[in-house]
C-alpha cells in the first residue's frame, strides 16, 4: 500500500427489493484500495460482485454503509473513473462503430484530435483490432467486443479503473496478453484498478491484494495480500512458489464444503 | 331509391312512411317542428323525425344513401347538386329573406360608413358560393358597384363577430340569431344583401333525392302537403316560430324575441321565384348553365 | 429490406441462388432481380386494386364514386405541368402554399415534442407535470379548437402552422418518450461511468438510440399533419388542398373532391418516401446491426 | 429497500405534481382569457370549468357522451384488432409487406376528415359511418407500432427459439407478439386519442343523431352558447384524458417484465 | 468414434460482407461429430467459432461447403438441437420467468404438466438455480443468467448439443460443477455435444476430441483425440500425465509466435 486510501468500503449492505422477495446481495463489506494499487475481488456467481462496483462507480445506492473516494463520500459518478461492465455487448453503442465507441468518452476530455486519435488508435491496437476500428460492434465476435469495450477504458486513461469480468469471453493467449497490458497500463499510468474475476490464477498474477467473497449474505471472507515481485511474467511469476501457496490459498477459500455444490447431477 | 322494410300500414302501397329530415337548428326550420307538433305530418299517415345536419354537403350524400329521406338546405347547394347531375328535388319552401333578417355587419368604428365602402374589403360568409356571397355580389352590383376587389372567407357564424372584432376581416354577414347578437353587442349594419335583385329572395327549403320522390309519390306529396299547412300558419303569424325554435335549439327566449323573423309563404313551391336563383348563380359565375327547373321542383 | 447497402458482391460459387442467405453474399445481379421482382409485385398490387375498382364503379355508376380513371385523369388536369404551365394555377395556389403550411407545421411539432419527449423521458418529475395537460391536450378534437386558435392567432398563415404543429405533435412526443426510455439503460450507465456529460449524452446515445422510434412518430404525425392542414383550411382559407377539397364537397363537384383525395395519397406517399430516405441514412447501423441475423433459412 | 439514483416518483408524488401542472395551465389559460385577449370568443376558464362540471351531471348529456365513446371504442376495438393482426403478417411475412407497401402509404395519409362525404355515403349518418371512419384513422399508429415492435424483436430471442424447434407459428405467438406488445399497446394508446378526435370531428363537420360532436354543433348554432361550446370540447379532452389513463393501468399491469429491465438502473 | 457421423462438415467457407469490406471468417474447415460424441472447439477470439455453431445449427448457411446431419445436408434448424449461445443475456425472453424460459421449448413437446414441470424443475436444480425460479432474468446476476440459458437447453434434452462458451461468466467452482454436469448428462441421455470454449483445461477435460481452429482466415489446425478415461474427475484425471500432455499440446497450438501477440502495450 502507498499513500491515503483512493477507495474506502465500509459495513456496505445492499438488498434488492422489499418485502417478502427482498435479497440480500451484499451482507457487510468493508476493504479499502490504496492509491495505484490493483486491487481483484473473486467469489462465487451472484454473490454480488457486479452490484458492489455498480456502487462503488456511484452508479448505484447501497442500502446500507458507506463508500468514499479519495476521502469524499460517493453520492454520484466520481470524475476521473472508468469501468469495463460485465455485459460489455450491451454497454457498447450500436450505432457507432468500433472507433467511435472508443473515442466517445474522450470527446468531453477536449484532448484536441490529434491526440484523440492517438489514443484511439493506440487502445483499438493494445487489445489487437487496429484492422476493425470502421466496423460495428454487430459485425464483431463477441470477444472482440469485449476487446472494444477495454480498449475505451484504456483510451480513457482514468484514474481509477473497475473491471468487472473483463476477459471472460477472450481466449487464453489474447487473454494473457491483456493480463499483461492491464499490469503495464496500470505502471504506466498509475492507475487505481479494482478487477472482478473468476479465474484464480489470473485474480492472483494481476493483483496487489485479492479480496474473497463468500456466497450470499456475502462479507468479505478474507483479504489475501500478493507480494509477488513485479514486473511479472506470465510463465516466471507463474512458477514462483509464492504464486502456487497463494494461488492453493484463494481455491480453498472458495472451495465451498461439497454438501453446499450447486451442480447436481439431473436426477433419474 | 327508397327502402322497403320500414313501410308503414297506412299506405296502400309499400311506400316508405317514416322520414329523417336533415335540419339546422335555425328559426328558418322551423316549418319542420310546426307540421309535426299540429300532427299534420301524423294525419298524411307519416313518421317525421328531424336531426341536425352539417350544410348541405353532408345532406346530400346521406340522402343519397338514403340515411336521410328529406333535408333543408339553402337554394344554391340543391342547384349546385343538379348542376352536377346529383338528381335533387325541391318538395317544399322554407322562407324567403327580408331585408332584416341578413345584413353585412362592420364594427361600431369601422371606416366603413355603407355599401359603397364595401369595395376591396374582405368580408365573412358562413359558405362560399352560396347564399351569402352571391347575394351581397349581386345586390352590390346591382348599386353599381365594383365587387371584383371583395374577398370573401368562410367562417362559422359563431366565429365571425370575434375575426371582426380582432380585424381579422372587414365585415361579416350575419343571419339569425348571430345577426340579433351581433347587434347587441354593438355591430353597425352597413347592407341589407336581400335587397335589389335578392330582395325576397327564397333562401332555403326541403329537398329529396330523386329515386325517393320517385319511388314515394304519395309520400312525397302527403309530405309536401303537410309542410305547407305548417308553412301558412307561419306566413300568418311568424312568432310561433320564434316559440317554437326555443324548443329544438339551444336559443333563449330573449334572443327568440329579439329574432328578425323571415318570411313564410303560402302555397306550394313557387318555381319562378326559385329560377331567380339561375340568374344570380349565373351572373356571379357560380353556376355556368342555368338548371332545368323541371329538374330541380316537382312535376305536377 | 435486409440487404447490405451497396457493398460489392464476393465471386460468385458455384451453389445455386436460392439456397443462400440474404447478408452472404447476394449476386448483383440477382439482388436487380429481385429488387425489380419486388418493385413490381408493390405496383401490381395498386394496379390491380384499381382495376376493380374501375370496372365497379363503371358499373355502378354512382355519382358519388365516379370511376378512377375519370378522377385520376381530373387530378392531372389539375396538378400536372402541362404545355402552357409547368406550374398549374391549382398547384400554385393550392398544393404549394398548403405543403408550405404542413411542412413548417410538421418541423415545429417534431423539433418541439422531441425536445420535451426527451425532457420527459429523461426526468419522471417534468413528466409528472406535464402528463395531465398532454394527454387531455391531445384529446381536444382539432375542429372544436379552430375557433381558439381563429382568436389567438388570427386567420393567416400562422394560425395554420400552429394548429398543424399542435394537432401532429403528440405521436411525435409520445414516441420519444418510449423511444428514450426503451433505452438500454446500461448505455447511459457507461456514459455516466465515464464522465460524459449530459449533452454529449443527449446527442449521442438519446437521439440515436431513440431514432427508431422517433421516426416512426413522425412518419404518424406526417399523416396527422395532411389531416391537421385539410382541417385548418376548412376554415377562414382563401386557398389550399384542404380549401379545395372543402370547396369541391360543398359544391358536389365529386371528380375534384376525389382528385384531392388522390392529391393528398400522392403527397403523402412522397413525403413518406424522402422519410424512408432519411431513415435510411441515420439507420444504417440498425440495418447492419439486424442483418446479422439471417433470414430464416430454409424452412 | 433498493433506492437509485434519479427520482421515482411514488404515485402520491405523482398526483401531486400532475395537479400542479394542470393548475398551472388553468390559470395561464384564465390569465390570457381575462387580460390577454379580450373576446366574447374566449371566456375565461373558469366559467367554461363550471359549466362543465354541470354538464357532467346532465344525465342527457352523459348519454351523448356515451354515443360518442361508444362509437369510438368500438372504431379502436377493430382497429387494434385488424392493426395487431396486419402489423404481424406485414412485419414478418417479407412478401406480404412488399405487395402492400404502396398501398398501405397512399392510403395511410388520406385523411379521414376528407372521407368524411364518402363515408356518409357509404355509411350513411348514423354510427357505423363514425366507426368506419374511426377504424380507418385508428388503424394506421397502431399497424405501424406493431410493425415497428416486430422488426425490433431481439434477433437472438428469435433464433434461440428456432433453434430450439418451436414451430413458426409458436414463434410468432410467444417470441414475436410478447416482445411486440409493448409497441402494440403504445400503438392503441395513440390511436385511442385519434379515435376520440375523430368520432367528435365526425359528429361535429357530418352532423349525427347523437354525439358529443352533434351536442357542440348544436350549442355552436344557438349563437350565444360559447363557453358551452368550450365545455364540450374540454368534456372531449377528459375522456381522453381518461381512457389514456385507463390504458396506462392495464399496460402497467400486463408489463411488469418491462419495468424489471428498466428498473435495472 | 462410435458409429456414423451425426455431424459433418466438409469444406466449410464463410465470407461476411462482400467488396473490399469482404472478411472470410472461415477459410476451410472439415470435421465430423459421432453419434455421443463430446467435440470441444477451440481457437483464438474472433476465428469464427460462434459462426461455425450457427451454421451447424442451420440458423446461418455458410457461403460454401456442405453441413449434414444424420446424412442429410442442413438447410434449416434440424429436430432435436439445441444450443446454449455465447450473448447468453440476449437469448432470454425477459417478460418469462426464470421457470418460464426453461420451459419454453418444452411446450412444442407435449410431454404433459407433470414431465414438464419435472425436467425445469430439475434442471433448474442441476444448475444451482432451485430458488431463483420465480424470478425475471433481468433480476439476476451474469453468470445465473447463463446458467438459465444451460438449464433451457438441459431440460430439452436434446439429440445434439451446442454449446458457445457456456460458462464464461461463471466461477471456477460452479464451473468445475457445470462441466461434470455436462459429461453427467451426455452419458445419461446419449447426447452429441459440440462445446466452444476457450479454456484449455476445460477443452481436454470434456471432449472426445478437441479441434483446433487457427486464426482467421481460419482452418481446423489440428484435431486431437482425448483417450482419457471415463468417469472423469476435476482432480484425478486433471492430475493424469496425459491429461498435463494433451494440455500442453493443445496450448503449444493455440499460443502463436510472439510476433503475432495482440496486445502490445500503449506506445508513449
Ligand atoms: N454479422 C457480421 N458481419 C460481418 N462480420 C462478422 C459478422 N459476424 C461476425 N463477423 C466477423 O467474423 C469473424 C468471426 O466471428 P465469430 O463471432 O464467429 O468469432 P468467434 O470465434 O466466435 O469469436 P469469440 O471467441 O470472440 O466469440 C469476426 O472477425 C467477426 O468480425
Ligand atoms: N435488479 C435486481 N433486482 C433484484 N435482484 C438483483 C438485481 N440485480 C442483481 N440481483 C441479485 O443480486 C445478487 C448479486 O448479483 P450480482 O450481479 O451483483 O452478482 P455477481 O457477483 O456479479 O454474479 P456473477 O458472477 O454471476 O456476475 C444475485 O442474487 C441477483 O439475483
Ligand atoms: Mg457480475
Ligand atoms: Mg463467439
Amino acid at each position: 500500500m502507498r499513500t491515503a486510501p483512493m477507495l474506502d468500503v465500509s459495513s456496505l449492505t445492499h438488498t434488492y427489493g422489499g418485502g417478502t422477495t427482498a435479497h440480500t446481495a451484499l451482507a457487510d463489506i468493508t476493504f479499502s484500495v490504496a492509491e495505484g494499487e490493483l486491487v481483484s475481488v473473486v467469489g462465487p456467481s451472484g454473490c454480488g460482485k457486479t452490484t458492489l462496483l455498480r456502487i462503488l462507480s456511484g452508479l448505484q445506492r447501497p442500502t446500507g454503509g458507506e463508500v468514499s473516494f479519495q476521502g469524499r463520500p460517493v453520492t454520484g459518478v466520481p470524475e476521473g473513473l472508468a469501468m469495463v461492465f460485465q455485459d460489455y455487448a450491451r454497454s457498447l453503442y450500436p450505432w457507432q462503430t468500433v472507433a467511435g465507441n472508443v473515442r466517445f468518452p474522450l470527446r468531453h476530455l477536449r484532448l484536441g484530435r490529434a491526440e484523440t486519435d492517438r489514443r484511439v488508435h493506440e487502445s483499438l491496437s493494445a487489445v489487437g483490432l487496429e484492422g476493425h476500428a470502421g466496423k460495428y460492434p454487430s459485425q464483431l465476435s463477441g470477444g472482440m467486443q469485449q476487446r472494444v469495450a477495454i480498449a475505451r477504458a484504456l483510451a480513457y486513461q482514468p484514474g481509477v479503473l473497475l473491471m468487472d469480468e473483463p476477459f471472460a469471453s477472450i481466449d487464453a493467449q489474447t487473454r494473457e496478453d491483456l493480463e499483461d497490458l492491464v499490469l503495464h497500463v496500470r505502471e504506466r499510468y498509475a492507475m487505481t484498478i479494482v478487477f472482478v474475476t473468476h479465474d484464480i490464477d489470473e485474480s492472483v498474477y494481476l493483483a496487489d491484494r485479492v479480496v474473497v467473497l463468500s456466497g450470499p449474505p456475502t462479507r468479505v471472507m478474507t483479504t489475501i495480500d500478493v507480494p509477488l515481485p513485479h514486473p511479472r511474467d506470465q510463465i516466471e511469476t507463474k512458477e514462483l512458489r509464492e504464486f502456487v501457496a497463494l494461488r492453493g490459498e484463494v481455491a480453498r477459500l472458495i472451495r465451498r464444503p461439497s454438501t453446499e455444490r450447486t451442480a447436481e447431477p439431473i436426477s433419474r | 331509391s327508397g327502402s322497403g322494410d320500414d313501410s308503414a300500414e297506412a299506405g296502400t302501397t309499400d311506400e316508405v312512411t317514416t322520414l329523417i329530415v336533415g335540419i339546422t337548428p335555425i328559426v328558418d326550420h322551423a316549418s319542420v317542428f310546426i307540421a309535426t307538433e299540429e300532427g299534420f305530418f301524423e294525419e298524411e299517415g307519416l313518421n317525421v323525425s328531424a336531426q341536425p345536419v352539417q350544410g348541405g354537403a353532408a345532406a346530400v350524400p346521406a340522402m343519397v344513401s338514403d340515411d336521410l329521406q328529406a333535408a333543408f338546405a339553402s337554394y344554391p347547394s340543391f342547384f349546385l347538386a343538379e348542376s352536377q347531375y346529383i338528381g335533387v328535388t325541391i318538395v317544399a319552401e322554407g322562407v324567403r329573406g327580408t331585408e332584416e333578417t341578413a345584413g353585412i355587419y362592420v364594427t361600431d368604428d369601422s371606416p366603413i360608413e355603407g355599401s359603397a365602402d364595401l369595395e376591396g374589403t374582405t368580408i365573412a360568409v358562413n359558405t362560399l358560393n352560396n347564399i351569402g356571397d352571391v347575394s351581397i355580389t349581386a345586390s352590390l352590383e346591382e348599386e353599381g358597384l365594383d365587387t371584383a376587389g371583395i374577398e370573401f372567407v368562410e367562417y362559422p357564424f359563431p366565429d365571425m363577430m370575434p375575426a371582426l372584432e380582432q380585424g381579422a376581416v372587414d365585415a361579416v354577414w350575419l343571419v339569425e340569431p348571430f345577426r340579433s347578437g351581433a347587434e347587441n353587442s354593438g355591430a353597425r349594419k352597413v347592407h341589407s344583401s336581400y335587397t335589389w335583385v335578392a330582395e325576397g329572395i327564397p333562401v332555403s327549403g326541403i329537398g329529396m333525392s330523386d329515386e325517393f320522390v320517385e319511388a314515394n309519390p304519395t309520400t312525397v306529396e302527403g309530405f309536401a302537403r303537410a309542410v305547407e299547412r305548417a308553412n301558412a300558419l307561419l306566413a300568418q303569424d311568424p312568432s310561433i316560430a320564434a316559440e317554437i325554435v326555443q324548443t329544438y335549439s339551444e336559443t333563449t327566449e330573449e334572443q327568440a324575441e329579439a329574432m328578425e323573423l323571415p318570411v313564410w309563404t303560402e302555397g306550394s313551391v313557387d318555381v319562378d321565384e326559385l329560377a331567380r336563383w339561375n340568374d344570380l348563380l349565373l351572373t356571379t359565375g357560380v353556376l355556368h348553365e342555368p338548371i332545368e327547373m323541371s329538374e330541380l321542383t316537382l312535376q305536377d | 429490406m435486409k440487404t447490405l447497402p451497396e457493398a460489392d458482391p464476393p465471386p460468385d460459387g458455384d451453389r445455386p441462388a436460392q439456397t443462400r442467405a440474404p447478408d452472404t453474399g447476394t449476386g448483383r445481379s440477382e439482388r436487380a432481380g429481385r429488387a425489380l421482382g419486388s418493385f413490381l409485385l408493390r405496383w401490381a398490387v395498386l394496379a390491380g386494386l384499381l382495376l376493380v375498382w374501375e370496372l365497379v364503379a363503371q358499373n355502378a355508376r354512382s355519382p358519388f364514386f365516379p370511376p378512377p380513371s375519370e378522377f385520376l385523369a381530373r387530378a392531372g388536369q389539375l396538378w400536372l405541368p402541362s404545355a402552357e404551365a409547368w406550374l398549374t394555377e391549382s398547384m400554385r395556389r393550392d398544393v404549394l402554399p398548403s405543403l408550405a403550411r404542413m411542412l413548417s407545421g410538421l418541423a415545429l411539432a417534431t423539433v418541439t415534442a422531441v425536445a420535451l419527449g426527451v425532457a420527459i423521458a429523461l426526468n419522471r418529475r417534468v413528466g409528472d407535470y406535464v402528463d395531465p395537460i398532454i394527454q387531455f391536450a391531445r384529446a381536444l378534437p382539432p375542429p372544436a379548437l379552430i375557433p381558439v386558435f381563429l382568436v389567438l392567432f388570427g386567420r393567416e398563415d400562422l394560425m395554420r402552422v400552429l394548429l398543424i404543429a399542435f394537432g401532429s405533435a403528440w405521436p411525435v412526443l409520445i414516441n420519444t418518450v418510449e423511444g428514450v426510455r426503451s433505452i438500454d439503460p446500461l448505455k447511459h450507465e457507461t456514459a455516466r461511468v465515464f464522465g460524459v456529460p449530459l449533452r454529449t449524452r443527449l446527442a449521442r446515445i438519446v437521439l440515436p438510440g431513440a431514432s427508431q422510434k422517433i421516426l416512426a412518430g413522425v412518419r404518424t404525425a406526417l399523416a396527422l399533419g395532411l389531416i391537421l392542414m385539410v382541417i385548418s383550411e376548412m376554415v377562414a382559407a382563401t386557398s389550399g388542398i384542404g380549401f379545395h377539397i372543402v370547396q369541391a364537397q360543398r359544391g358536389f363537384q365529386i371528380l375534384d373532391m376525389w382528385a384531392g383525395i388522390v392529391l393528398l395519397g400522392v403527397l403523402g406517399y412522397l413525403l413518406n418516401l424522402a422519410l424512408t430516405l432519411v431513415e435510411h441514412r441515420l439507420l444504417a447501423w440498425h440495418r447492419i446491426a439486424n442483418s446479422s441475423t439471417p433470414e430464416p433459412a430454409g424452412q | 429497500m433498493r433506492t437509485d439514483h434519479g427520482a421515482r416518483s411514488s404515485p402520491l408524488g405523482t398526483l401531486r405534481r400532475g395537479m400542479v401542472g394542470v393548475a398551472t395551465a388553468l390559470c395561464l389559460a384564465e390569465a390570457v382569457a381575462r387580460w390577454g385577449v379580450d373576446s366574447a370568443a374566449l371566456p375565461p376558464v373558469s366559467l367554461v370549468l363550471a359549466n362543465t362540471a354541470n354538464l357532467l351531471a346532465d344525465p342527457d348529456f352523459l348519454a351523448e357522451v356515451g354515443a360518442t365513446l361508444t362509437a369510438a371504442l368500438t372504431g379502436l376495438g377493430v382497429a387494434a384488432l385488424a392493426g395487431t393482426a396486419l402489423g404481424l403478417a406485414l412485419g414478418s411475412v417479407g412478401w406480404v409487406e412488399r405487395a402492400s407497401s404502396v398501398v398501405v402509404e397512399f392510403l395511410r395519409p388520406i385523411p379521414s376528415v376528407a372521407l368524411i362525404p364518402v363515408a356518409i355515403l357509404a355509411f350513411g349518418q348514423g354510427a357505423e359511418m363514425k366507426v368506419a371512419l374511426v377504424t380507418y384513422a385508428a388503424l394506421w399508429p397502431i399497424l405501424f407500432n406493431t410493425l415497428y415492435g416486430v422488426r425490433a424483436v431481439e434477433p437472438l430471442a428469435k433464433e434461440s427459439a428456432r433453434v430450439f424447434g418451436v414451430p413458426r407459428l409458436s414463434v410468432l405467438n410467444r417470441v414475436v407478439l410478447p416482445s411486440t406488445a409493448p409497441f402494440i399497446a403504445a400503438g392503441v394508446r395513440i390511436s385511442a386519442a385519434i379515435a376520440l378526435i375523430v368520432t367528435v370531428s365526425a359528429e361535429l363537420l357530418a352532423g349525427a343523431a347523437e354525439g358529443l360532436g352533434s351536442w357542440i354543433l348544436r350549442m355552436s348554432s344557438g349563437g350565444a352558447n360559447t363557453d358551452m361550446v368550450y365545455a364540450g370540447t374540454i368534456v372531449a379532452g377528459l375522456l381522453g384524458l381518461s381512457v389514456n389513463g385507463l390504458l396506462r393501468a392495464v399496460e402497467h399491469r400486463l408489463f411488469r417484465w418491462k419495468r424489471l429491465v428498466e428498473e435495472r438502473t
